[in-house]
């Protein structure tokens, strides 16, 4: 009970297979140009591929021999440049998606998707009278207007103001819970994808990297390829080495990284990655003891305030081309400050080390 | 049920003159249309409903005639003739002999002379045997711009568009182009060749009121509103 | 002033167009919406009536139309009366001819609208025929217009083929263009003048009427 | 086959357009693109060839260029030779019927570009002319290319104002529409029907080649 | 020396006036319809308003009676929909910019600016053949091809994922610190502006909030509205009152809070902010003792985690409406377990307490 996918093609370039869940919400994350346009087209049938299989739970789309119209799809799309009909105000245009509705309810449905879309009060407009973000509300309006089984948003957030997004999350989450429909929402905003979505795929190149729950591949990227993707910037390469207790250690230049157990791995070259906010900065002056977890000497390089955060660049000490970033909040320099070229600690807790394929 | 009535373009003064007389008359109407003989050909042998047609060129009647169409070869209504029209502001000079004509030619003071196409309308062939006649023909060819009809080679020798033009009497007679240039009627000899025997003809299709006007175009009041138009009909019987 | 030949031009433009624009203007749509090979020369030859002398096309319209033809004798069977010289005959004749200005300019409006109107057209839902009138249509209009207005102002002026096909008869198929033709040929100058005049004002003011009014309608949507 | 008529014809028409098209072009655009009061009987006026029958036109149109008009006279001061019944004459009257056929369809080609990409010509800085035929004539080129089409088929095929106008002078005036005409009337109907054929061809061949050719351009930019 | 702008409009609603310093990147910022676009077009020239008084460095580019052409002002746009043209390929779409440079000269430059804007690789296609983020690129090409004096960029990352948009950061500031033009970004995107922005302006309904340096605005904001458009959750009211020592204090319900002196304002009711970022979580087995600033009594309502960061909303004892937003890194939280329900004390230090107008 999914939404099926097997996707080939070259121009846009896709091979691709994935399931996405039934009435979850799935994030579609990718560097651009990466193929997430063409994959939301495809699957509203706009795109036609070399090679498509695409079913709905168990309700064919696509196959070798079929092709179902769009029209027959039950889906919503919010393409990524909206596409509102030019000579229809927004009231028109909504109502546009509800042909199947008696007139009356028309309205009464087409009102309540532009109060949840956030855009009531230009029912009258026509789109040119609207600003980048308004067109793509009312984008939204028209496509949640029928109810659709799967929905399809294509950066549909892209031009609005973190205000109006979070309200717009809400009514998302709401409707989504109310009607359980297949979501499947393009963005580039990790932070969208984790607040919004319960699943994630993650693509290149037309490719899929890694999918599954959004926070397991937010916080574990299974390669180098996918924490890139992910901004994760502290990968390195280290040498894996299995101690006779069962445990598995790092080299890492000259130092040694104890890490959770790990079977899967076998010992030789490995690459690691740690994320930057969980890089623990060793206060001098707390008495942490044994609490010490492969601690690292390190010089600061470089600090950068990001509005309420800092990042700080570290050269790790007998490894020089090694660069480690480290996210805190500004308020724990406060009582700590560092400067470049102070020397600090800080720690690589275990857990915290991401083994990558 | 009014019949419909052809007639060559060039008919159309004299003929509404005639109706309206038949109307009074008889009281019955007709409704008359006017244009090429040539087209009317071509729509009579689609069956066009028409009843009477008057010809400018016998010839069409009997191409009718042969066909079928017709009740039988009709009856000549009248012999057209030509003469040289020259319009205001011309160098020529409108002189029965051609003379200064040709001087004018000879001269190359003509630029553009009008007459109507000779390869299928008559007075257009009448036209050239006039010119030839005159021994002009060989001179001015390359000068003649020519008129779809007669109507037309009219229209551009009174436009003042050509420098002259040989064109129906009929026409030369009408008062809005007499007031535009001086007209020469020529001799009927010479173009003795191509005489302009206009023949008028009931279709197969005819009715009674057809039948009247066509008796009525033979009496001496209809003959004699075609004369003042320019219309004769010549004493020997041709046929 | 020939009145009977006025409103008998208006009724022929106004009949043509009724009858010429609603399949024009879908075959207009389909040749903007699908490519094929072969279509070019479609569109060649849906130009063709152009290409012809009007009284040419006529004639051989005629010869379609007229007794001896097996058209001509089917219609004739069917309507009771011959096609040829008839009011009926003269719409034919007169779509005929309209075609290329019909057709054209609806093509290049269909072909104008974006990509992204039709498959937002798609994704609402939209059957083909609800796209085409609620969507499409609207989008063409201008074009559309352009293709009316040419087919009105282009059947009051036609003349060569309403006069083969239809012979000229008062009332029947006497057009206002043939009267004043028939004016212009017998000199009578001043008639023809008037009533020259009297078509070109009409005209004038049914199309500058009709642009005025889409150009309002235009400018409530300028492209977003 | 009057080869001689088919090669005037031909030269007639690429003549029409070598004049008509430029200025028609230009008037196209900038009605595509301003707005002012009066806009709609401009338009109107534009349409207007195409209401009168051609021969009435033709008629006027010979007064107008004939040794007594001041016009005429002007002319022939001009050229050496009067203007009526030259083949300068009839370009001059041909481009004036065929304005209807040339400024429409380019109009709207021109009112299809989106605002944004005037918008964008704006702000890369490129001048009038320089967003003229980089930006808005290539984009315009489908309904510019229905302009030229219409066009050139209807100089080939009209017959009433070059009649008129040209009088009919074999090498000179004498088009092959003329020519096909002529043939009719004296009822030599397989000569009517060769070069019928030969014009029919010549045509479609000449308008399908350039539809092929403006279509596979246009495919490799459909609307982004 | 800088761009001033006066202008007033309605349809789109404008009442704004501001100057835009010279030769550095200012953002624009506002909620979705606030006018942005509108204020970008009219410094283009595109959008002519009732009332424009627009300079440049003294140059006039609108007054009462005169409109300079766009093609006149020295400005490189991004528009909010790229409007690449159609019909020309990505070198064709940069070169259009560059009409004024011999053809040679016209090919280097647009391969540069095609490579600086990370589009290289697509020269030879056309706009219908670019993902929505490559034509977002290209359009940014395209803009600086010229080195304009002026570059309008309006929301021209918003189709780009991070690790790409981080590229462009670099090049966008590089080419700044080139060429010294003044920049003037929109961007719905904070940590956007305050990366990249060195001055920030702060619009709503077409007038201006609050203008001046980013990271001043970002955090501390003028009024309520700014607050909220920054963001900004904590936002309470309370009562002014100086204490005979020249200090100030807010009663807050049954608290009290001691804040920085302020003479501006006058006691009475006002309004306070505290960036959630800035609200300590005072742990109890630490000895802060005497550190322990405004000590607020709480109870947690609710706890959100949003990869590697934790939302926690707090009820204020005493003031039972009041919802304290807090924000920490997760880490923080695997030591003092905080969980729905659970008492904690907080601390909002007096420099971190805004007092709004
Ligand atoms: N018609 C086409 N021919 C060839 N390549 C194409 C075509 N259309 C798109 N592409 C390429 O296919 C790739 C995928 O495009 P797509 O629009 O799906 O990307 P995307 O992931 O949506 O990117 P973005 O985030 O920038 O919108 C892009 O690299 C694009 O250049
Ligand atoms: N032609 C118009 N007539 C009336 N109102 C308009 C018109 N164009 C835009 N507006 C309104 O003006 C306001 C400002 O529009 P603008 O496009 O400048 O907003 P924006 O700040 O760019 O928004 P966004 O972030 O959504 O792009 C919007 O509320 C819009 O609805
Ligand atoms: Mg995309
Ligand atoms: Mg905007």
């Amino acid at each position: 009970m999914s939404l099926f996918l097997e996707l080939r093609h070259n121009g846009p370039q896709l091979d691709f297979s994935a399931e996405i869940p039934k009435g979850q919400i799935t994030a579609l994350v990718g560097p651009s140009g990466s193929g997430k346009t063409s994959i939301i087209r495809a699957i509203a049938g706009l795109l036609k591929l070399k090679h498509a299989r695409i079913s709905l739970a168990g309700e064919a789309w696509d196959t070798e021999r079929a092709h179902l119209p769009t029209r027959e799809r039950s889906i919503g799309l919010v393409p990524q440049h909206h596409g509102l009909f030019p000579h229809l105000s927004v009231m028109g245009n909504v109502e546009t998606a509800l042909s199947h509705l008696p007139s009356q309810q028309k309205r009464h449905r087409a009102t309540e998707c532009i109060r949840l879309a956030q855009v009531e009060g230009l029912e009258g407009r026509h789109p040119h009278e609207l600003s980048g973000g308004q067109r793509q509300r009312v984008a939204l309006a028209r496509a949640i207007a029928r109810n659709p089984q799967v929905l399809l948003l294509d950066e549909p957030f892209s031009a609005i103001d973190r205000g109006t997004r979070k309200h717009l999350y809400l009514e998302l989450r709401r409707l989504h819970n109310q009607l359980g429909n297949t979501v499947l929402l393009v963005t580039h905003d990790l932070d969208e994808a984790a607040q919004l979505a319960s699943h994630l795929l993650l693509i290149d190149h037309g490719q899929l990297l890694q999918a599954g729950e959004t926070t397991k591949v937010l916080t574990r990227p299974r390669n180098e390829q996918a924490a890139q993707l992910l901004d994760i910037p502290n990968v390195f390469s280290a040498s894996l080495e299995k101690t006779p207790a069962g445990l598995a250690e790092l080299r890492w230049g000259p130092h040694r990284l104890q890490i959770a157990a790990t079977d899967r791995t076998p010992a030789g070259r490995v690459k690691f990655a740690v994320l930057p906010q969980n890089i623990l900065l060793v206060k001098t002056d707390k008495p942490w003891g044994s609490h010490l977890e492969n601690p690292i000497p390190t010089q600061v390089q470089d600090v950068v305030a990001l509005g309420g955060e800092v990042l700080v660049s570290l050269q790790v000490k007998g490894l020089n081309e090694v660069q480690l970033q480290m996210r805190l909040p500004e308020r724990a320099l406060r009582r700590y400050p560092i400067t470049s070229g102070s020397e600090v600690t800080v720690c690589l807790r275990s857990s915290d080390i991401i083994l990558l394929e | 049920e009014v019949p419909s009535i052809a007639a060559a373009a060039d008919l159309k003064f004299a003929l509404s003159e005639i109706a309206t007389e038949f109307l009074i008359e008889t009281g019955r109407s007709l409704k008359l249309t006017f244009g090429s003989s040539g087209n009317f050909t071509h729509q009579i042998e689609q069956g066009a409903p028409f009843e009477l047609f008057l010809s400018a060129d016998e010839n069409y009647i009997f191409r009718l005639a042969e066909r079928g169409l017709t009740r039988d070869r009709g009856l000549p209504y009248a012999i057209g003739r030509v003469g040289l029209f020259v319009p205001h502001g011309s160098p020529l000079r409108a002189d029965v002999e051609l003379k200064d004509l040709s001087a004018t030619v000879a001269a190359g003071r003509i630029k553009r002379f009008a007459i109507a196409n000779p390869d299928h309308a008559p007075y257009g062939r009448a036209a050239q045997a006039v010119l030839k006649t005159a021994g002009l023909w060989e001179q001015l060819e390359p000068r003649l711009v020519l008129g779809e009809n007669a109507a037309q080679a009219m229209q551009f020798a009174a436009s003042g568009a050509s420098q002259g033009g040989i064109v129906p009497l009929s026409l030369a007679l009408v008062p809005q182009i007499a007031a535009l240039g001086d007209f020469a009627l020529l001799p009927a000899e010479w173009h003795a060749t191509e005489p302009l025997h206009q023949r008028m003809v009931l279709l197969r299709s005819a009715g009674t009121t057809a039948e009247a006007f066509y008796n009525y175009l033979q009496q001496a009041a209809a003959r004699e509103i075609f004369q003042r138009y320019g219309f004769s009909l010549s004493e020997n019987k041709v046929e | 002033m020939d009145w009977t030949a006025v409103i008998l031009s208006v009724k022929l433009a106004l009949v043509t167009q009724l009858f010429l624009l609603p399949p024009a203007i879908l075959c207009a749509r389909w040749l903007a919406l699908t490519s094929f090979r072969g279509k070019a020369w479609i569109e060649g030859l849906l130009a063709l009536p152009l290409v012809l002398p009007p009284t040419v096309i006529g004639y051989y319209l005629l010869v379609a139309m007229g007794g001896n033809s097996f058209l001509g004798r089917w219609f004739e069977e069917l309507l009771g009366q011959p096609l040829a010289f008839s009011f009926s005959g003269l719409v034919i004749a007169s779509a005929l001819v309209n075609i290329p200005f019909a057709v054209q300019p609806a093509q290049r409006a269909f072909e104008a609208i974006s990509l992204e109107v039709h498959e937002a057209a798609k994704c609402c839902g939209l059957t083909f025929w609800q796209t085409f009138h609620r969507i499409e249509l609207p989008l063409a209009w201008p074009g559309i217009l352009s293709a009316m207005m040419m087919t009105f102002a282009h059947t009051l002026g036609e003349f060569g083929v309403v006069l083969m096909v239809g012979g000229n008869i008062p009332g029947e198929t006497q057009t206002l263009a043939i009267s004043i033709y028939d004016r212009v040929q017998s000199f009578d100058f001043s008639a023809a003048g008037t009533m020259s005049l009297l078509l070109l004002v009409i005209s004038l003011v049914t199309i500058a009427v009709s642009y005025g009014m889409v150009e309002r309608l235009m400018r409530r949507r300028r492209s977003p």
